[in-house]
Protein backbone atom coordinates (compact mmCIF):
# COMPACT_ATOMS: atom_id res chain seq x y z
CA UNK A 1 0.00 0.00 0.00
CA UNK A 2 0.85 3.68 -0.43
CA UNK A 3 1.73 5.87 2.40
CA UNK A 4 2.21 9.71 2.57
CA UNK A 5 4.45 10.72 5.43
CA UNK A 6 3.92 14.08 6.14
CA UNK A 7 7.29 15.64 7.59
CA UNK A 8 7.10 19.18 9.87
CA UNK A 9 9.90 21.38 11.81
CA UNK A 10 13.68 19.84 11.36
CA UNK A 11 12.47 16.57 9.30
CA UNK A 12 10.96 18.68 7.25
CA UNK A 13 13.98 20.54 6.90
CA UNK A 14 16.43 17.35 6.78
CA UNK A 15 14.57 16.07 4.15
CA UNK A 16 13.87 18.81 1.83
CA UNK A 17 10.37 18.41 1.37
CA UNK A 18 6.85 18.36 3.53
CA UNK A 19 6.25 14.64 2.73
CA UNK A 20 7.30 11.42 1.65
CA UNK A 21 5.29 8.72 -0.34
CA UNK A 22 6.58 5.20 0.75
CA UNK A 23 5.14 1.72 -0.76
CA UNK A 24 4.56 -0.91 2.59
CA UNK A 25 3.19 -4.17 3.10
CA UNK A 26 -0.44 -4.43 4.05
CA UNK A 27 -0.85 -4.23 7.75
CA UNK A 28 3.00 -2.58 8.07
CA UNK A 29 3.61 -0.79 12.06
CA UNK A 30 4.93 2.22 12.51
CA UNK A 31 8.31 0.02 13.41
CA UNK A 32 8.44 -1.01 9.89
CA UNK A 33 7.60 2.65 8.25
CA UNK A 34 10.55 3.69 10.68
CA UNK A 35 12.63 1.27 8.81
CA UNK A 36 11.33 2.48 5.33
CA UNK A 37 11.91 5.93 5.88
CA UNK A 38 15.44 5.54 7.04
CA UNK A 39 16.61 3.40 4.24
CA UNK A 40 14.78 5.63 1.96
CA UNK A 41 15.73 8.74 3.42
CA UNK A 42 19.02 8.81 4.54
CA UNK A 43 18.96 12.41 6.01
CA UNK A 44 16.07 11.64 8.06
CA UNK A 45 18.42 8.26 10.03
CA UNK A 46 19.68 10.47 12.47
CA UNK A 47 16.62 12.13 14.15
CA UNK A 48 14.25 9.07 13.58
CA UNK A 49 15.05 7.40 16.62
CA UNK A 50 13.93 10.49 18.38
CA UNK A 51 10.65 11.48 16.90
CA UNK A 52 6.76 9.97 17.35
CA UNK A 53 4.62 9.28 14.43
CA UNK A 54 0.98 10.06 14.64
CA UNK A 55 -1.64 8.20 12.76
CA UNK A 56 -5.30 10.17 11.51
CA UNK A 57 -4.19 12.63 14.31
CA UNK A 58 -3.00 10.49 17.13
CA UNK A 59 0.31 9.53 18.32
CA UNK A 60 0.63 5.66 17.44
CA UNK A 61 2.93 3.41 19.20
CA UNK A 62 5.82 1.40 16.98
CA UNK A 63 3.36 -1.84 17.18
CA UNK A 64 0.51 0.28 15.91
CA UNK A 65 -0.88 -0.88 11.99
CA UNK A 66 -1.30 1.32 9.74
CA UNK A 67 -4.62 1.34 7.82
CA UNK A 68 -4.89 2.15 4.19
CA UNK A 69 -5.71 5.89 3.22
CA UNK A 70 -4.46 6.59 7.13
CA UNK A 71 -2.54 10.23 7.84
CA UNK A 72 0.81 9.49 8.87
CA UNK A 73 2.99 11.97 10.13
CA UNK A 74 6.21 12.35 11.85
CA UNK A 75 6.69 14.17 14.94
CA UNK A 76 9.93 15.60 15.96
CA UNK A 77 10.17 16.56 19.90
CA UNK A 78 7.23 19.17 20.18
CA UNK A 79 8.20 23.04 21.25
CA UNK A 80 5.02 25.14 21.40
CA UNK A 81 3.94 27.26 24.49
CA UNK B 1 -12.58 27.24 23.32
CA UNK B 2 -9.47 26.58 21.74
CA UNK B 3 -7.89 28.73 18.61
CA UNK B 4 -4.53 28.81 16.20
CA UNK B 5 -4.55 32.29 15.13
CA UNK B 6 -1.61 34.05 12.73
CA UNK B 7 -3.11 37.21 14.08
CA UNK B 8 -1.44 38.59 17.74
CA UNK B 9 -3.40 37.30 20.72
CA UNK B 10 -5.69 40.03 21.73
CA UNK B 11 -5.61 38.71 25.89
CA UNK B 12 -8.10 41.61 27.01
CA UNK B 13 -10.70 39.36 24.50
CA UNK B 14 -9.77 36.59 26.60
CA UNK B 15 -9.88 37.84 29.78
CA UNK B 16 -13.44 39.46 28.67
CA UNK B 17 -15.00 36.16 27.23
CA UNK B 18 -13.74 34.04 30.28
CA UNK B 19 -14.96 36.35 32.91
CA UNK B 20 -18.90 35.52 34.46
CA UNK B 21 -20.63 35.79 37.23
CA UNK B 22 -20.41 32.68 37.98
CA UNK B 23 -16.73 32.52 38.74
CA UNK B 24 -14.82 34.45 41.74
CA UNK B 25 -11.13 33.74 39.65
CA UNK B 26 -9.68 33.97 36.74
CA UNK B 27 -5.89 33.20 35.79
CA UNK B 28 -4.29 34.23 31.91
CA UNK B 29 -1.01 32.59 31.46
CA UNK B 30 0.95 34.27 28.40
CA UNK B 31 4.03 32.63 27.43
CA UNK B 32 6.14 35.72 25.35
CA UNK B 33 8.81 35.38 23.19
CA UNK B 34 11.98 36.28 25.18
CA UNK B 35 15.25 38.26 24.05
CA UNK B 36 17.89 36.07 25.55
CA UNK B 37 18.53 32.39 25.71
CA UNK B 38 21.55 32.22 28.47
CA UNK B 39 23.36 34.84 26.33
CA UNK B 40 22.68 33.91 22.96
CA UNK B 41 20.21 36.57 21.58
CA UNK B 42 17.38 35.77 19.57
CA UNK B 43 15.69 38.20 16.55
CA UNK B 44 12.54 36.65 16.22
CA UNK B 45 10.72 32.78 16.35
CA UNK B 46 8.62 31.24 13.62
CA UNK B 47 5.95 28.93 14.93
CA UNK B 48 4.50 25.63 12.37
CA UNK B 49 1.84 22.90 13.19
CA UNK B 50 0.38 20.05 12.27
CA UNK B 51 -3.27 21.82 11.81
CA UNK B 52 -5.65 19.20 12.24
CA UNK B 53 -3.67 17.18 15.17
CA UNK B 54 -3.17 20.24 17.00
CA UNK B 55 -6.41 21.05 16.92
CA UNK B 56 -7.59 18.09 18.06
CA UNK B 57 -4.98 17.68 20.82
CA UNK B 58 -6.31 21.83 21.92
CA UNK B 59 -9.63 20.56 22.39
CA UNK B 60 -8.77 17.31 24.12
CA UNK B 61 -6.54 19.17 27.01
CA UNK B 62 -9.68 21.72 26.89
CA UNK B 63 -11.83 18.51 27.66
CA UNK B 64 -9.93 17.46 29.95
CA UNK B 65 -9.35 20.56 32.18
CA UNK B 66 -12.85 20.76 32.24
CA UNK B 67 -13.31 17.43 33.19
CA UNK B 68 -10.70 17.36 36.20
CA UNK B 69 -11.51 20.98 37.15
CA UNK B 70 -14.72 22.64 38.49
CA UNK B 71 -14.67 25.49 35.16
CA UNK B 72 -16.68 28.45 34.41
CA UNK B 73 -15.10 29.02 30.99
CA UNK B 74 -11.41 27.88 29.07
CA UNK B 75 -9.73 29.31 26.44
CA UNK B 76 -6.69 28.16 24.58
CA UNK B 77 -5.12 30.39 22.09
CA UNK B 78 -1.65 29.79 19.94
CA UNK B 79 -0.29 32.24 17.74
CA UNK B 80 1.45 30.60 14.36
CA UNK B 81 4.35 32.28 12.37
CA UNK B 82 6.35 34.93 13.10
CA UNK B 83 6.64 36.59 16.24
CA UNK B 84 8.63 39.57 17.32
CA UNK B 85 10.42 39.48 20.88
CA UNK B 86 7.72 40.36 23.57
CA UNK B 87 4.98 39.21 21.53
CA UNK B 88 2.70 36.27 22.97
CA UNK B 89 2.99 32.83 21.64
CA UNK B 90 0.66 31.32 23.70
CA UNK B 91 -2.90 32.57 26.18
CA UNK B 92 -4.44 30.54 28.32
CA UNK B 93 -7.45 31.63 30.23
CA UNK B 94 -9.51 30.07 32.69
CA UNK B 95 -12.07 31.31 35.31
CA UNK B 96 -13.71 29.12 38.16
CA UNK B 97 -15.65 29.76 40.92
CA UNK B 98 -12.61 28.83 43.40
CA UNK B 99 -9.05 30.33 42.76
CA UNK B 100 -7.90 26.65 43.94
CA UNK B 101 -8.99 25.24 40.68
CA UNK B 102 -8.05 28.32 38.06
CA UNK B 103 -4.14 28.10 39.11
CA UNK B 104 -4.39 23.91 38.76
CA UNK B 105 -6.08 24.09 35.57
CA UNK B 106 -4.03 26.96 33.85
CA UNK B 107 -0.79 25.50 35.12
CA UNK B 108 -1.83 22.05 33.56
CA UNK B 109 -3.16 23.01 30.67
CA UNK B 110 0.36 25.20 29.62
CA UNK B 111 2.51 22.53 30.96
CA UNK B 112 0.37 19.41 29.10
CA UNK B 113 0.50 21.81 26.06
CA UNK B 114 3.78 22.45 26.12
CA UNK B 115 4.36 18.02 26.11
CA UNK B 116 1.46 17.04 23.30
CA UNK B 117 0.26 19.31 20.54
CA UNK B 118 2.30 18.63 17.80
CA UNK B 119 3.51 23.18 17.23
CA UNK B 120 6.88 23.57 16.91
CA UNK B 121 9.28 26.49 16.75
CA UNK B 122 12.31 28.11 15.01
CA UNK B 123 14.74 30.34 16.54
CA UNK B 124 16.14 32.68 14.29
CA UNK B 125 19.40 34.21 16.31
CA UNK B 126 20.86 37.65 16.19
CA UNK B 127 23.31 36.35 13.68
CA UNK B 128 21.19 35.56 11.01
CA UNK B 129 21.25 31.54 11.71
CA UNK B 130 17.90 29.58 12.39
CA UNK B 131 17.71 26.26 14.19
CA UNK B 132 14.40 24.19 15.11
CA UNK B 133 14.03 23.78 18.63
CA UNK B 134 13.70 20.07 19.42
CA UNK B 135 13.53 19.55 23.38
CA UNK B 136 16.26 16.16 23.55
CA UNK B 137 17.33 16.61 19.90
CA UNK B 138 20.37 18.61 19.32
CA UNK B 139 19.37 19.61 15.90
CA UNK B 140 21.90 22.64 15.26
CA UNK B 141 22.04 25.88 13.55
CA UNK B 142 22.00 26.04 9.99
CA UNK B 143 23.26 29.15 8.72
CA UNK B 144 20.92 31.76 6.59
CA UNK B 145 21.82 30.39 2.90
CA UNK B 146 20.74 26.77 3.31
CA UNK B 147 18.06 28.03 4.75
CA UNK B 148 16.87 29.93 2.62
CA UNK B 149 15.58 27.19 0.81
CA UNK B 150 12.65 26.03 2.80
CA UNK B 151 9.68 27.61 3.79
CA UNK C 1 4.15 48.04 41.73
CA UNK C 2 1.05 47.82 44.05
CA UNK C 3 -2.21 50.59 44.05
CA UNK C 4 -5.55 50.59 45.72
CA UNK C 5 -7.80 51.89 43.71
CA UNK C 6 -11.48 53.42 43.42
CA UNK C 7 -11.26 53.15 39.73
CA UNK C 8 -11.79 50.01 37.86
CA UNK C 9 -9.12 47.69 37.53
CA UNK C 10 -7.06 48.07 33.99
CA UNK C 11 -6.13 44.64 33.17
CA UNK C 12 -4.49 45.38 29.97
CA UNK C 13 -1.92 48.00 31.13
CA UNK C 14 -1.18 45.48 33.93
CA UNK C 15 -0.31 43.12 31.68
CA UNK C 16 1.62 45.52 29.48
CA UNK C 17 3.58 46.77 32.13
CA UNK C 18 4.56 43.41 33.01
CA UNK C 19 5.71 41.73 29.60
CA UNK C 20 9.50 42.31 28.97
CA UNK C 21 11.78 41.02 26.32
CA UNK C 22 13.50 39.18 29.89
CA UNK C 23 10.13 37.19 30.59
CA UNK C 24 8.96 34.19 29.16
CA UNK C 25 6.26 33.95 31.04
CA UNK C 26 3.53 36.11 32.47
CA UNK C 27 0.61 35.16 34.79
CA UNK C 28 -2.44 37.26 35.63
CA UNK C 29 -4.21 36.14 38.82
CA UNK C 30 -8.03 38.61 38.83
CA UNK C 31 -10.65 38.22 41.61
CA UNK C 32 -13.84 38.72 40.65
CA UNK C 33 -16.92 39.14 42.10
CA UNK C 34 -19.55 36.40 42.26
CA UNK C 35 -22.79 36.37 41.67
CA UNK C 36 -24.04 33.21 44.00
CA UNK C 37 -22.23 32.52 47.30
CA UNK C 38 -24.34 28.69 47.77
CA UNK C 39 -27.75 29.97 46.86
CA UNK C 40 -27.55 33.74 47.87
CA UNK C 41 -27.41 36.18 45.42
CA UNK C 42 -25.25 38.94 45.54
CA UNK C 43 -26.46 42.72 44.51
CA UNK C 44 -23.19 44.39 45.12
CA UNK C 45 -19.66 44.80 47.07
CA UNK C 46 -18.01 47.37 49.00
CA UNK C 47 -14.21 47.28 49.76
CA UNK C 48 -12.46 49.45 52.19
CA UNK C 49 -9.22 49.71 53.46
CA UNK C 50 -6.57 50.53 56.23
CA UNK C 51 -4.98 52.64 53.55
CA UNK C 52 -1.57 53.19 55.81
CA UNK C 53 -1.51 49.44 57.01
CA UNK C 54 -2.59 47.69 53.05
CA UNK C 55 0.06 50.08 50.98
CA UNK C 56 2.43 48.69 53.39
CA UNK C 57 1.62 45.26 53.50
CA UNK C 58 1.04 45.15 50.00
CA UNK C 59 4.73 46.65 49.78
CA UNK C 60 5.79 43.35 51.56
CA UNK C 61 4.50 41.39 49.42
CA UNK C 62 5.80 42.31 46.43
CA UNK C 63 9.12 42.57 47.96
CA UNK C 64 9.02 38.63 49.64
CA UNK C 65 7.45 37.56 46.50
CA UNK C 66 10.89 39.07 44.39
CA UNK C 67 12.62 37.66 47.14
CA UNK C 68 11.49 34.49 46.76
CA UNK C 69 10.95 33.84 43.18
CA UNK C 70 12.95 35.32 40.19
CA UNK C 71 10.19 37.47 38.97
CA UNK C 72 11.01 40.30 36.15
CA UNK C 73 8.23 42.46 37.56
CA UNK C 74 5.51 42.06 40.01
CA UNK C 75 1.71 44.48 40.24
CA UNK C 76 -0.60 44.06 42.62
CA UNK C 77 -3.89 46.57 42.34
CA UNK C 78 -6.64 45.92 44.50
CA UNK C 79 -9.68 47.83 44.21
CA UNK C 80 -11.85 49.44 46.72
CA UNK C 81 -15.59 51.21 47.07
CA UNK C 82 -18.29 49.96 45.30
CA UNK C 83 -17.99 47.05 42.78
CA UNK C 84 -20.91 45.65 40.58
CA UNK C 85 -21.04 42.34 39.60
CA UNK C 86 -18.57 41.13 37.49
CA UNK C 87 -15.35 43.43 38.46
CA UNK C 88 -12.14 42.67 39.22
CA UNK C 89 -11.15 43.20 43.17
CA UNK C 90 -8.28 42.48 42.73
CA UNK C 91 -5.51 42.00 40.14
CA UNK C 92 -1.82 40.04 40.93
CA UNK C 93 0.07 40.46 37.32
CA UNK C 94 3.96 39.02 37.35
CA UNK C 95 5.94 38.00 34.67
CA UNK C 96 9.75 35.75 35.01
CA UNK C 97 11.86 33.85 33.10
CA UNK C 98 9.99 30.96 33.60
CA UNK C 99 6.36 29.93 33.87
CA UNK C 100 6.82 27.98 36.85
CA UNK C 101 8.48 30.37 39.10
CA UNK C 102 5.51 33.13 37.69
CA UNK C 103 2.87 30.11 38.67
CA UNK C 104 3.89 29.96 42.10
CA UNK C 105 4.35 33.46 42.86
CA UNK C 106 0.92 34.97 41.73
CA UNK C 107 -0.68 32.32 43.72
CA UNK C 108 1.49 33.00 46.88
CA UNK C 109 0.52 36.68 46.32
CA UNK C 110 -2.82 36.29 46.20
CA UNK C 111 -3.61 33.47 48.92
CA UNK C 112 -0.67 35.53 51.32
CA UNK C 113 -3.10 39.01 50.44
CA UNK C 114 -5.90 37.62 51.52
CA UNK C 115 -4.42 36.40 54.71
CA UNK C 116 -2.46 39.16 56.00
CA UNK C 117 -3.38 42.61 54.32
CA UNK C 118 -6.33 44.50 56.19
CA UNK C 119 -8.66 45.03 53.26
CA UNK C 120 -12.25 44.00 53.90
CA UNK C 121 -15.76 43.24 51.72
CA UNK C 122 -19.00 44.01 52.51
CA UNK C 123 -21.89 41.83 51.02
CA UNK C 124 -24.87 43.57 49.55
CA UNK C 125 -27.39 40.56 49.24
CA UNK C 126 -30.45 40.27 46.97
CA UNK C 127 -32.86 41.57 49.35
CA UNK C 128 -30.96 45.01 50.69
CA UNK C 129 -29.41 43.42 53.40
CA UNK C 130 -25.74 44.16 54.30
CA UNK C 131 -22.99 42.19 55.98
CA UNK C 132 -19.31 42.54 57.13
CA UNK C 133 -17.62 39.54 55.42
CA UNK C 134 -14.80 37.78 58.36
CA UNK C 135 -13.65 34.41 57.98
CA UNK C 136 -14.01 32.82 61.42
CA UNK C 137 -16.48 35.72 63.06
CA UNK C 138 -20.60 35.05 62.64
CA UNK C 139 -21.77 38.82 62.02
CA UNK C 140 -24.84 37.90 60.74
CA UNK C 141 -26.87 40.37 58.49
CA UNK C 142 -27.88 43.88 59.34
CA UNK C 143 -31.32 45.22 57.81
CA UNK C 144 -31.09 48.53 55.30
CA UNK C 145 -32.25 50.81 57.89
CA UNK C 146 -29.41 50.03 60.60
CA UNK C 147 -26.76 50.42 57.51
CA UNK C 148 -27.86 53.08 56.22
CA UNK C 149 -26.87 55.10 59.34
CA UNK C 150 -23.07 54.33 58.82
CA UNK C 151 -20.67 55.40 55.84
CA UNK D 1 -1.51 58.24 78.35
CA UNK D 2 -4.50 58.85 75.80
CA UNK D 3 -4.09 55.97 72.94
CA UNK D 4 -6.24 56.37 69.80
CA UNK D 5 -7.83 53.32 68.34
CA UNK D 6 -9.21 52.97 64.88
CA UNK D 7 -12.30 50.93 63.75
CA UNK D 8 -12.72 49.11 60.76
CA UNK D 9 -15.67 47.33 59.34
CA UNK D 10 -17.85 45.36 61.75
CA UNK D 11 -16.08 46.86 64.50
CA UNK D 12 -16.77 50.42 63.29
CA UNK D 13 -20.30 49.21 62.56
CA UNK D 14 -20.77 47.96 65.89
CA UNK D 15 -18.97 50.51 67.77
CA UNK D 16 -20.49 53.21 65.68
CA UNK D 17 -17.80 55.50 65.00
CA UNK D 18 -14.52 55.03 63.26
CA UNK D 19 -12.06 55.19 66.09
CA UNK D 20 -11.91 55.05 70.34
CA UNK D 21 -10.14 57.32 72.59
CA UNK D 22 -9.00 55.25 76.15
CA UNK D 23 -6.71 56.69 78.96
CA UNK D 24 -4.45 53.85 79.19
CA UNK D 25 -1.20 53.61 81.82
CA UNK D 26 2.12 54.28 80.18
CA UNK D 27 3.32 50.69 79.14
CA UNK D 28 0.05 49.15 78.34
CA UNK D 29 0.27 46.10 76.01
CA UNK D 30 -2.09 45.39 73.74
CA UNK D 31 -4.12 42.89 75.90
CA UNK D 32 -4.20 45.90 78.43
CA UNK D 33 -5.97 47.42 75.25
CA UNK D 34 -8.05 44.62 74.33
CA UNK D 35 -9.46 44.52 78.06
CA UNK D 36 -10.17 48.19 77.92
CA UNK D 37 -11.70 48.56 74.83
CA UNK D 38 -14.35 45.36 75.65
CA UNK D 39 -15.33 47.39 79.04
CA UNK D 40 -15.47 50.81 77.81
CA UNK D 41 -17.82 49.76 74.50
CA UNK D 42 -19.47 46.89 75.56
CA UNK D 43 -20.89 46.15 71.90
CA UNK D 44 -17.52 44.99 71.07
CA UNK D 45 -17.32 42.58 73.78
CA UNK D 46 -18.02 39.76 71.28
CA UNK D 47 -15.73 40.52 68.34
CA UNK D 48 -12.73 41.76 70.25
CA UNK D 49 -11.51 38.01 71.47
CA UNK D 50 -11.27 37.46 67.50
CA UNK D 51 -9.87 40.96 66.38
CA UNK D 52 -6.23 41.07 65.58
CA UNK D 53 -4.33 44.85 66.15
CA UNK D 54 -1.86 46.74 64.69
CA UNK D 55 0.99 49.14 66.15
CA UNK D 56 2.11 51.89 63.57
CA UNK D 57 0.78 49.61 60.62
CA UNK D 58 2.19 46.35 61.99
CA UNK D 59 0.50 43.56 63.18
CA UNK D 60 0.93 43.22 67.33
CA UNK D 61 1.22 40.34 70.08
CA UNK D 62 -1.14 40.76 72.92
CA UNK D 63 2.09 41.80 74.85
CA UNK D 64 3.22 44.27 72.84
CA UNK D 65 3.44 47.21 75.04
CA UNK D 66 2.03 50.31 73.37
CA UNK D 67 4.59 53.39 72.71
CA UNK D 68 2.90 56.97 73.73
CA UNK D 69 1.67 58.05 70.29
CA UNK D 70 1.45 55.72 68.24
CA UNK D 71 -1.39 54.13 65.61
CA UNK D 72 -3.45 51.74 66.86
CA UNK D 73 -5.70 49.93 64.95
CA UNK D 74 -8.47 47.28 65.25
CA UNK D 75 -8.16 44.55 62.38
CA UNK D 76 -10.74 42.26 62.19
CA UNK D 77 -10.29 39.53 60.29
CA UNK D 78 -9.64 40.37 56.41
CA UNK D 79 -11.50 39.50 53.70
CA UNK D 80 -10.03 41.32 50.66
CA UNK D 81 -8.65 39.55 47.08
Amino acid sequence: MNVRVQLFAVARQLAGRDAIELVLPEGATISQLRQSLAAQVPQLASVLPHVMFAVDSEYADDDRTISPGAAVACIPPVSGG
Amino acid sequence: MIALTERPIDSSALLEQVTSPLAGAVVLFLGTTRELTGERKTRHLDYECYPEMAERKLAELEGEARRRWNLTDCAIVHRLGRLEIGEASVAVAVSSPHRQAAFEAGKWLIDTLKEVVPIWKRETWADGTTEWVHPGLATGPTNPAENSSQG
